[in-house]
Order: structure tokens, then C-alpha cells, then sequence
């Protein structure tokens, strides 16, 4: 039993880790497995086998063999499989090892199975949970609470996590992003006809804020042209400045 | 409603009563009678029966709440008398949930603090003169001293209770743009 | 809380149950003891007994409600028994439920809080990062800060929606994790 490490050669591209479901070779259904200890657990209970005793020759010969079928098939093969594909290859070479005969005692914990195994059991417990989570939650969906009622309007703490500071920050990023490409793109507004977009304004509307009008500029360009334009037409007559108040609003009028 | 429920063995009068209750109780606004007979797949005379004995009985054992009648349907609602302790109640409730203005300033505000209004209005693109004030009201922001450039602006950080609110330590705990990376692949 | 009601002639204990009723109805999540007994400016204890007999007399009433323990508070809802005719009338079908994975991640979560991303590999042995997006999207699970090692990974733990969804009390409710083990074979 000289047997060499079996050579795979795999596209760790492939960044999907779902599994298509259903093959009519298969009796059971790709895609049950979530990852490659479910699909470990899975061969281990087909050959009924000890699962701390396992027989790795044969599990990693099978394991191989299904994500062979999967690559067959075309199903993309997730990374996490190929790595345990590749500890289940270690673990069977280091079995094949002659034992050291002094060490015997030790047998046991050098056993190197013995982490997979402790692995699989830790994952198996969490499988469990999940079902009773599962089992927890359909159960609950059997229970309604009230309505809506006037009173709960008014209420309500800030009703955001971290997560969602973050995401509408990325969002501002994109829109800022966005904004900085049009701007490349628009066409750069010339004085004379800021000059004429207010002088429209202000005889349309009799008075225009500058707190709006410049709010409209798109970028520093357009707000330095907006506010020689209106230094222009004040200048020129026609047309007064009110403010409301100290660092209040600023009204342009037509006299 | 075509999709009423199978008619079962006949209800007895208290399992009416009892999801004529848990109707009114879920619906978003006041139910009929009409409505509840069609959903139980019943007479109307029936569920009106049934309402009247469950008003009874609210009325009866001195529930906090009450069955009333109202725009033509059912609705449970407190009993008047209590409006005061509701009052105190609701009030210690945190006051409304911040408006997307003013959720966007916020994380501008704690991504990039310290920061001045204008640069808030460079980064969102708007106007966030509101948007700050409610945050300042809130406690959530506060003053962090002036930027030595044109005009001094006042800049902005984020508060404790900001910290508070969003169950951080301190602010090394944001989640980053890296760690949001790593969920979305 | 400060502005407690000020304490009118000794309430009965049926005006107690009362407004405890109508407290647990109004509040839009589930209201603790303490909360209710300061809004009523009452002892915690006579508050318990209040909700105990509050609880009792929906039960033998037969109610179409209940008054039950959740996410450290009590909440009124419909009774399991009429899911159908509520489904009926709502419209609605059970909800969405969680992929086999993010039930899987949720449970890693639940049980090792708080818990990194590789932590949560390690158990699992696959990627968990959609999973981790779709139960903070859900706001199942919520950030715990960061994790004082290498690279001080963000570490996740379960939310109050997590106990709301799940039914459970609190935490400890939840079944031990060395319970599971018997059932590995």
C-alpha cells in the first residue's frame, strides 16, 4: 500500500459555493451539503461507519470522488471543499505512516484523525441547534402580536445599527462619486447666462432667495459664477438686498 | 374572500369569541363584523352574537382595554381612564426615529469628524442645516471648536451618547468600509 | 423616572391588572415588570402579582390572546391555536424562512457570542459571509465590538429581534449546547 497522494488539480476561481440542486445519477441531492463537513457527515453515515473510528482510505476516496462528480456536472466546487479535500488527503498519508514503535502509549492522541473527528462533532452539535432554532421559529409564526395603534407613531428609539451608518455612509460615497462624473460631463455655465438665468427669476418671482439660488450650484465653479452674477445685477440697479436678520437669509427684490 | 377557512366542526360560542378577539387584536385598522363572519366562514348573526358577549365581558371583569365600535368596525383600544399612566408611559419612550437626513449627516459626521457644515455639504450634496440641528437636539453630535480656515466653521463630532445609542465603546468600533467589504463578497 | 403618576389613593389589585393590560398592550415591544412599575410608581413585586393573575385569567377565560414572557418583557399576542384564521384574514404566509446556512451561522452565533467571522469558519468550516449580511440585514444578530487580536476582527452576537423571533425569554432559555451532543451519535 505504497500508494502516491492522488494529484488534484483545482480552479480556486470559483468563488460560488452553490451547489445546483438534484442529479438523477445521484441518490442524493447535490446541494444538500452546505459545505464539506456536512458532506463529510454525510459519507460517514453511508458507510454507516464509527465516527471516531473513521475509515479515512475509504471517506477520502468516496469525498474525491463526489467532487470529481461535481466538477462533471459543472458545479462550480467551493474552495472550503478543496482545502478539506486536501486534509483528508494529509490525514490519509500520515495513517499510512508505519507507527513509531516506541511510542505506543501515545497512540491515541497522536491519532490523526483525532482533530477532524473533534471537528465534526463540534460542527454536528451547531447542526442541531440550527433544527431547534428552526423548529423555535415556525413556532413562533403561529403567534400575531397587535396591530398598529395611534400611539405607536410617536415612537421608536433611532432605529439603526452601525451597519446601517455605514451603509447609507458607502451610499453618500457612491451618490458623491456619481455627482463628480456628471460634473465632468455638464457643460460649463458661462456668467452672461447666470446673469440671465437670475434677472428671469427674479421678474418671474418678483424676489429670490440666495440661500436657494446658491443652493442650486452643482459645484464651486457654478457657486463663484452664481455670486459674481449677483454682485452684477445689483450693481447695475433694478434690484435690492434684504437680509432677515443677522447670518439670516439674503432676498434678492426687484425695486 | 374565497379563501375563508374550511368550515370545521361547529365552533362553540367561546371559540368564537375567541378568534373574533385575536381578529380585532391583529388587524390594522377597525374590523367589521362582515369581514370577520367572511374570514370565519359564519353567519354574521353569529359573530355579532359573539362580539356582544365579548364586550360584555371586557366590560365586565375590568379589563384594562375595551371592545369599541368605530368607523364602522371593532377595535381593542385602552380604557379612557388610564390615559394618564399611558401619557407617563409613552413619554419615557425615546423620542422619534431619526429621518434619512439626518441619518446620512450622522455617518458623515461620524466617518469624518471632525467635520464643518460646508464639508458635510460637499460630501452629501445637500443642505444638512436641519438635518445637524436634530442631531444637536438629540445629543447625538456636539461642537468640536472652530476649523482655523476662511470663516472659522464650527466643526462636528459625534457624543457619547452617540456611543450610547449605538452600543459602541469608542469609535474605533464602527464597523469600517473593510469589515462591510468582507460580508458583501 | 421622574415623572412617575403620582401616587393616588391605593389602586385595588384589579385596577393593578388593569393597567397592566392596557401598559403591555400599548407598548409596540415587550414591556418589562421594572418598566411597568415605575410608569405606575408601584413595587416591582406587587406589579409580578399583578401580571401573574392577569396571566392566570386569560388562561381560564379562554382568551383568543395571551399574555407571554419575551426578550425580558411581556407582550400580548394571539394564541398558537388560530394561526390559520389570522393567516386567513391577513393574507399572509409563514414568512420567509432562513436558509439552512444562516440558520446554521445564527445558531454558531447564539451559542459562542460574541463570535468573529474566522471563528465562525472554523466552526462551520465554509464561508459564512452572506449568511452573517442576511442576519444582520435581518437584525438578527448585531455588532459586539471589535476583538482585541490580530487584525481586532468585528466580533457579532444575537439582538432582542433575536429573542422576539425565536420566542425566548432571554439567553439562558435556550437550550445548552452540551444538551446537543447526546444527540450526535
Amino acid at each position: 500500500m505504497t500508494q502516491e497522494p492522488e494529484q488534484y488539480s483545482f480552479d480556486f476561481h470559483s468563488e460560488t459555493a452553490e451547489i445546483v440542486r438534484d442529479s438523477e445519477e445521484l441518490k442524493v441531492k447535490i446541494g444538500d451539503f452546505a459545505g464539506p463537513l456536512d458532506l463529510l457527515l454525510f459519507l460517514i453515515r453511508q458507510e454507516k461507519a464509527n465516527i471516531f473510528d473513521i475509515p479515512i482510505a475509504k471517506i477520502t476516496d468516496e469525498y474525491l470522488n463526489y467532487i470529481r462528480l461535481m466538477k462533471r456536472l459543472d458545479i462550480a466546487v467551493a474552495a472550503d471543499f478543496l482545502v478539506m479535500a486536501a486534509q483528508l488527503i494529509e490525514i490519509k498519508t500520515k495513517m499510512l505512516l508505519p507507527r513509531d514503535p516506541l511510542s505506543q502509549e501515545e497512540d491515541e492522541s497522536e491519532d490523526p484523525r483525532q482533530e477532524l473527528v473533534d471537528r465534526l462533532l463540534e460542527h454536528e452539535k451547531f447542526k442541531t441547534a440550527a433544527g431547534m432554532l428552526y423548529e423555535r421559529s415556525t413556532l413562533e409564526q403561529a403567534v400575531f402580536t397587535r396591530g398598529p395603534i395611534e400611539t405607536d407613531e410617536t415612537n421608536a428609539e433611532i432605529d439603526a445599527t452601525v451597519f446601517d451608518l455605514l451603509g447609507v455612509f458607502q451610499k453618500i460615497l457612491a451618490r458623491h462619486a456619481e455627482e463628480v462624473k456628471m460634473e465632468i460631463e455638464r457643460e460649463e455655465i458661462s456668467l452672461s447666462d447666470m446673469i440671465r438665468t437670475l434677472k428671469d427669476r427674479i421678474a418671474a418671482f418678483g424676489e429670490v432667495s440666495l440661500l436657494v439660488f446658491f443652493d442650486e450650484m452643482q459645484n464651486r465653479r457654478e457657486l463663484v459664477t452664481a455670486f459674481i452674477a449677483v454682485l452684477e445685477i445689483v450693481k447695475n440697479g433694478g434690484v435690492s438686498l434684504k437680509q432677515k436678520g443677522t447670518f439670516g437669509d439674503i432676498i434678492l427684490k426687484s425695486i | 374572500m374565497e379563501e375563508a377557512v374550511q368550515q370545521q366542526p361547529a365552533r362553540t360560542p367561546a371559540e368564537l369569541m375567541a378568534l373574533a378577539e385575536a381578529l380585532i387584536f391583529v388587524a390594522d385598522e377597525p374590523i367589521s363584523t362582515r369581514l370577520i363572519a367572511e374570514v370565519l366562514g359564519e353567519d354574521k348573526g353569529v359573530i355579532d352574537a359573539a362580539i356582544d358577549e365579548l364586550r360584555r365581558e371586557y366590560a365586565e371583569r375590568g379589563s384594562g382595554l375595551q371592545i369599541r365600535e368605530i368607523a364602522g368596525g371593532w377595535q381593542l383600544a385602552t380604557r379612557t381612564e388610564f390615559h394618564e399612566e399611558i401619557r407617563t408611559f409613552l413619554k419615557t419612550r425615546p423620542s422619534a426615529k431619526l429621518s434619512i437626513a439626518a441619518l446620512e449627516t450622522l455617518a458623515v459626521i461620524a466617518y469624518k469628524q471632525p467635520v464643518t457644515v460646508p464639508e458635510i455639504l460637499e460630501i452629501r450634496g445637500v443642505q444638512s442645516a436641519s438635518a445637524i440641528k436634530t442631531l444637536l437636539d438629540k445629543r447625538l453630535i456636539v461642537a468640536k471648536g472652530r476649523k482655523e480656515t476662511v470663516g472659522r466653521p464650527m466643526m462636528y463630532g459625534t457624543s457619547k451618547e452617540f456611543l450610547i445609542q449605538f452600543g459602541l465603546k469608542d469609535l474605533s468600533e464602527l464597523p469600517s468600509i473593510e469589515d462591510f467589504e468582507d460580508l458583501v463578497q
